[in-house]
């Protein structure tokens, strides 16, 4: 019965399609079977969602694990460990204003890209992008950096900058309205970075691995129901948690995540992508120093699932 | 007072009331033919494309989102949070407010010695400690309340003290004269000659309680008009943050004007 | 006649920042009985800081006031202090503004309550009991003042320019009015004016101030030759005009 | 005036002053102390770890982060941004809010007509409007200023349009006596008599400006307190956002206070 | 004399939303060239009004006023108006402020200037021009008030209540100085006041107004038998008390 259930508080960074798996787990029922009430909380940004896990606001963060690196280096001792991991790879798109079948990152030299946040991971993946192809930002191609994540696609669609990047649906949004053509993902373009991961204190997972498992458990389950259905159906499922998208528009985004393989199949970490995300953090000087995998990482759950749910 | 006034109408009487009469009729009516005009620019300047009403937003697809969310009861959830949050901070921070300023009246040396605090404090951009709340307090209701509450309280009890301190002298001498000890000037005259003050700072107190849950719905919420403002532009639905905006402003004026008439209302009692 | 109030070497000088004031000289004077005394004197010379070290609210810097021979040191209840405008409070009707002293004091007994209602009646303001000031015309706010000084049964009554607030004709009615009633319940009363006139038509005694520090300047026994002494016909004395040329100099005021 | 003051000093005025100067050395040593006490506090606890030093950042923590933005002059630049963004929002701001009064005070028409309209601006959370406004005008400083200057013109303008209609009905009458026309009264009695509280508006609106600067940064920038603050959230750096908050307290008191002392001798000079 | 000011059958109804209220009704009068004419009654009875119709700030509902003969339409340079507080500028000096009625009416030549300098150094404010009006005491600014209305040389002027914001003495004083100095200039003078013994000692005529509707209710020519005819000697003589209580009983003043 539910009073059974334990309720665990979910902070989520923001509302996203990326994220499918994870509402799937909600919606099927995936985390009731495991003894689990999700309470949801959005965060607004990864800060805010490694705060809320610090201060004791919630239980689980979902969140990039730059977070976790960022509190480790500063010498955190109870810090965030991550236990499974959600996407692997940046989720973002490059936009042009018209379609190129033929785009090459380098093209962009002498463009003016409308890029994200300072400090944030997506910047600094698409700075990694171009530098890994001789574009080198700030001298032969300009980034505009001030705007917030919300209002990037309203200034693109404004006429500021040639290419910008953009998360879903936005990038869709854009297309739908022809003002402009997804010409490239950052994510297949950068290679596998960890990208969105759940994590938890490190005393908490002490204290209950038993919590840790089920939760891993159930988001397992939610990977897999991804892989095994179609758009469509994913749409269907996880409407309730985008009541004012149109469907088509989130069906195309599934269907773009499906074909660049932005999902883990599983919640096991995938050791290259975290030093990929070291890399791209240290080209982008934001990184004091690096971070072994195994000091942030605790797979022994993410394992123990994937034995376990055929 | 009654008898004061000319019963008998005069001709120039009707004249002047019917020139009045037209005049309110005219003022009326611009208002409405402004909101009209502004609407249908919008809605034509969408339309010709010469702005874009994917980032605009346009008249017609703002109806409908609100239609949209008026059928499916979200309109007035999202709504009620956000009412309900504020007025629950704007009660909390005028009551505490009127303690901490009445703590203040009592004692000099505390007041004194709080007042630089004071002004750093209400100069300080309460925006900036939104994220600070946050870590104290949690990402709960409870978070977006005290955001309502700070951004409250200091002009509550700057606002209140003055009115405090400029509770007229004579006043005061006159039940002084009578033996009064401090309790009673402040329960006879001090207090009761500040409530029009209070009250009229429970005008600017919505305001800013309001402005306080809004920043507080941005930073953590799962309901609210921020929050659907903050989604609606995470996902670029320029309809649903141009609708929430509409919305808000109507709840800002319909929360302002009815602390205005609980004022009209006290005063009059008094 | 028994001396009610004795001002006996009383000095008072006020500290701020700005310096020190020195508002009150070594003052002498003794008050009587059922005596009415006005003081006169120069803006700012000190007459409200006098009433005020009588009162007791406010406490010498050296000398003392003694009141029935007892030494002043606080407000008592036998002195009532009327202030230049009437105070009444806005949020109080008529009997509860009245009744505010006794209700400080913890005396709103039945007794007094009756006593209040006497005053009202007999000063025809009973049927205005449940109005609110603003209700009331200005000279009848004055009145209600009135009663609220008199309801603590005090006998000696502070009066600093009660009527200056009112308009002209209704000040020397109700200046004729206040006079009555003063006369009637017997009481001592100090009263502080700037009009000469009035000081002159009301007073048994006028004291005339220097310019601050307060000294006396001078005093003046007012005996009128009229009919039926009461201030309206007062004015119409042969001696009225002589008494304020005399008491005019005395003042020398300057544009 | 001198002639009015006592100059031998006496021994009470000499007492009086030695138990001024005490009391008033006992605030400020309290004031002081209660700085002090806040920040070891604060300090103590982190070190004990009763609170998280991560989230809520160390005063020791706070100072070298001070000492580093002081060495490398970044936090000149970003002080410098947010104060020269308010300055100019500010100047904007009253200028034309004061121009628009005039324009309301000149037309009682235009005045009731707009009256609903600028209920409805004023009570609406500014906030809000950023999104929009970050769209409508682009991604560059020239937005940060129209946030400032949209938070504090509704306010400029309807407090100086009140201090114009509070404008002494007699003064003007007196000048009507003279045949002044419409222009003349303007200029010479409802203008002058307007400027005390113009700039007694000025104090509210420098704050108004500043929290628009603020949520400007938020949104859009690339330097400035407003910047610091978001980016030190994103790269987790919770004293970086700690120092700014601080920096800011001081920046926008050291505002208000300015302008407190362009009112003190503005007023003096009149 | 020639008639100066005739008011012919002028009423004046207020339109407001609370209703309309008549304040004056079929009024007629004349002033005479070089005449003192106090105009007293009730509070709110509409005196205020009727200066305001005479100057032409006000028009009336029916009837006209005409000055000179010619009938007012709008303010006219030949009238000044006097109102019951200074209403001095605190932004301009004592110069400037005198000077606003000249500036307004585009008159401020050399000529003007050097006229105002005159009268400055005559009534003893010459050194005072520089000040600002917070450093000049209340009877000074009252002077003021009376040079800026006469700088734009009216030879009509209409005085509402001008000392009632005064203390008594300073009151007095400066009421006869006005005096002196209207009567030096020849000016022609209508005064409204509650003050009746100011309106005896300071004029040649009373018109007792009625209470609202303002009518006519009486009228007193003033001959009072004293030596020099100044407002404080006018005091003193023995007619004075009689047109006091006769004007008194007339205005029928209750609290
Ligand atoms: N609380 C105070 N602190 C300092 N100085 C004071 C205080 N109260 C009065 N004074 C000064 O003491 C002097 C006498 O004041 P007081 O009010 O007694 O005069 P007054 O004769 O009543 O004046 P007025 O005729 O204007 O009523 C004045 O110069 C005044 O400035
Ligand atoms: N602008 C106005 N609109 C409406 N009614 C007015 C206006 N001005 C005056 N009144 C009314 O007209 C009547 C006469 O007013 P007025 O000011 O002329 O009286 P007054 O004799 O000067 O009074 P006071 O003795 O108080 O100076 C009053 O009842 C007043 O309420
Ligand atoms: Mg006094
Ligand atoms: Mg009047």
């Amino acid at each position: 019965s539910k009073s059974e259930l334990t309720t665990i508080r979910l902070n989520e960074v923001v509302r996203s399609i990326f994220y499918a798996p994870h509402y799937i787990a909600i919606s099927k029922g995936f985390f009731e079977e495991e003894g689990i009430k999700i309470e949801l909380t959005t965060g607004q940004g990864a800060d805010k969602t490694m705060t809320a896990l610090l201060a004791g606001e919630c239980d689980i963060g979902f969140a990039g694990p730059e977070a976790c690196i960022y509190v480790y280096n500063q010498g955190k001792e109870d810090h965030a460990v991550i236990f499974a991991q959600l996407t692997k790879c940046d989720g973002s798109f490059l936009v042009a204003r018209e379609p190129d079948p033929n785009f090459d990152w380098k093209k962009t030299a002498g463009k003016t890209i409308i890029g994200g946040r300072p400090g944030g991971v997506p910047e600094m993946t698409l700075e990694y992008i171009l530098k890994k192809n001789g574009v080198i930002p700030g001298k032969d191609v300009e980034i505009i950096t001030n705007l917030q994540f919300t209002a990037t696609a309203g200034a693109f669609k404004g006429g500021t900058g040639d290419y910008v990047a953009l998360f879903e649906p936005t990038a869709s949004m854009l297309e739908k309205e022809n003002a402009g053509s997804i010409v490239a993902s950052l994510g297949k373009d950068s290679g596998l970075i960890s990208y969105t991961a759940y994590f938890a204190k490190k005393s908490y997972i002490e204290k209950n691995p038993d919590i840790i498992q089920r939760f891993t458990n159930a988001i397992y389950k939610g990977q897999l129901w991804v892989q095994n259905n179609k758009a469509e159906d994913i749409v269907k499922e996880i409407k309730s948690f985008f009541p004012d998208a149109d469907d088509d528009i989130l069906i195309t985004v599934i269907n773009r995540y499906k074909e660049i393989d932005a999902w883990n199949t599983n919640p096991i970490s995938i050791p290259e992508s975290f030093e990929l995300l070291q890399d791209i953090m240290e080209t982008a000087g934001e990184l004091d120093k690096r971070v072994e995998h195994s000091k942030l990482f605790d797979d022994r759950f993410a394992k123990e699932a994937v034995k376990k749910i055929k | 007072m009654y008898d004061d006034i000319n019963t008998n109408i005069s001709e120039e009487y009707k004249k002047y009331l019917k020139s009045h009469r037209r005049k309110k009729s005219a003022i009326r009516i611009s208002r409405i033919i402004l909101l009209i005009f502004i609407f249908v620019l919008w809605e034509i300047a969408a339309q010709k494309e010469w702005i874009d009403p994917f980032i605009m937003s346009q008249p017609s697809r703002i109806l409908e989102t609100l239609i949209t969310m008026g059928k499916d009861g979200s309109l007035f959830i999202h709504t009620g949070v956000t009412v309900y949050e504020t007025i629950v901070g704007f009660v909390i921070g005028t009551i505490l407010g009127t303690l901490i300023a009445i703590a203040l009246w009592w004692s000099d040396f505390l007041a004194s010695v709080l007042d630089p605090y004071l002004v750093v404090l209400n100069a300080l951009p309460k925006t900036a400690l939104g994220p600070i709340i946050l870590v104290w307090i949690g990402g709960t209701t409870k978070s977006i309340i005290v955001m309502a509450l700070l951004f409250s309280i200091v002009v509550t009890i700057i606002n209140v003290y003055t009115s405090f301190r400029s509770c007229d002298e004579d006043k005061i001498k006159l039940l002084k004269t009578f033996g009064a000890n401090k309790k009673q000037i402040l329960r006879k005259v001090v207090l009761p000659s500040g409530i029009t003050s209070i009250i009229s700072t429970l005008k600017i107190n919505v305001g800013l309680s309001l402005v306080g849950v809004i920043v507080g719905e941005f930073l953590v919420s799962k309901a609210g008009l921020g929050y659907l403002i903050i989604y609606g532009g995470q996902v670029f639905k320029m309809d649903l943050v141009m609708t929430s905006v509409i919305i808000l402003a109507i709840v800002a004026a319909v929360l302002y004007l009815s602390v205005l008439w609980i004022e009209k209302r006290v005063l009059k009692m008094m | 006649m028994d001396k009610v109030v004795e001002v006996i070497d009383v000095s008072m000088n006020y500290h701020t920042l700005e310096g020190e004031t020195e508002a009150i000289r070594k003052l002498n004077f003794d008050i009587m009985n059922g005596e009415f005394v006005s003081i006169v004197g120069p803006s700012g010379c000190g007459k409200s800081t006098l009433l005020s070290l009588i009162s007791g609210i406010l406490t010498p810097t050296s000398g003392k006031v003694l009141i029935n021979g007892k030494k002043v040191e606080g407000p008592s209840a036998s002195v009532g202090y009327m202030l230049q405008k009437d105070h009444l409070f806005e949020w109080r009707n008529i009997m509860k503004n009245i009744t505010i002293g006794l209700e400080i004091q913890g005396k709103l007994n039945k007794e007094n309550q009756e006593f209040v209602e006497q005053l009202l009646k007999e000063y025809g303001l009973y049927e205005f009991r449940n109005h609110y000031p603003r209700q009331l015309s200005g000279g009848m706010r004055q009145r209600v003042a009135l009663i609220r000084t008199l309801a603590t049964k005090p006998n000696i009554l502070l009066l600093d320019e009660p009527f200056s607030a009112l308009d002209y004709q209704t000040k020397i009615a109700i200046s004729e009015e206040v006079w009555l009633i003063l006369k009637k319940e017997k009481k001592t009363a100090i009263l502080v004016t700037h009009d000469l006139a009035e000081a002159i038509s009301m007073s048994d005694r006028i004291i005339v101030l220097t310019k601050r520090p307060a000294e006396i300047k001078s005093m003046h026994q007012i005996n009128l030759s009229c009919d039926c002494k009461t201030p309206i016909t007062c004015r119409e004395a042969p001696e009225f005009r002589i008494y304020f040329n005399k008491i005019w100099k005395e003042l020398d005021v300057h544009v």
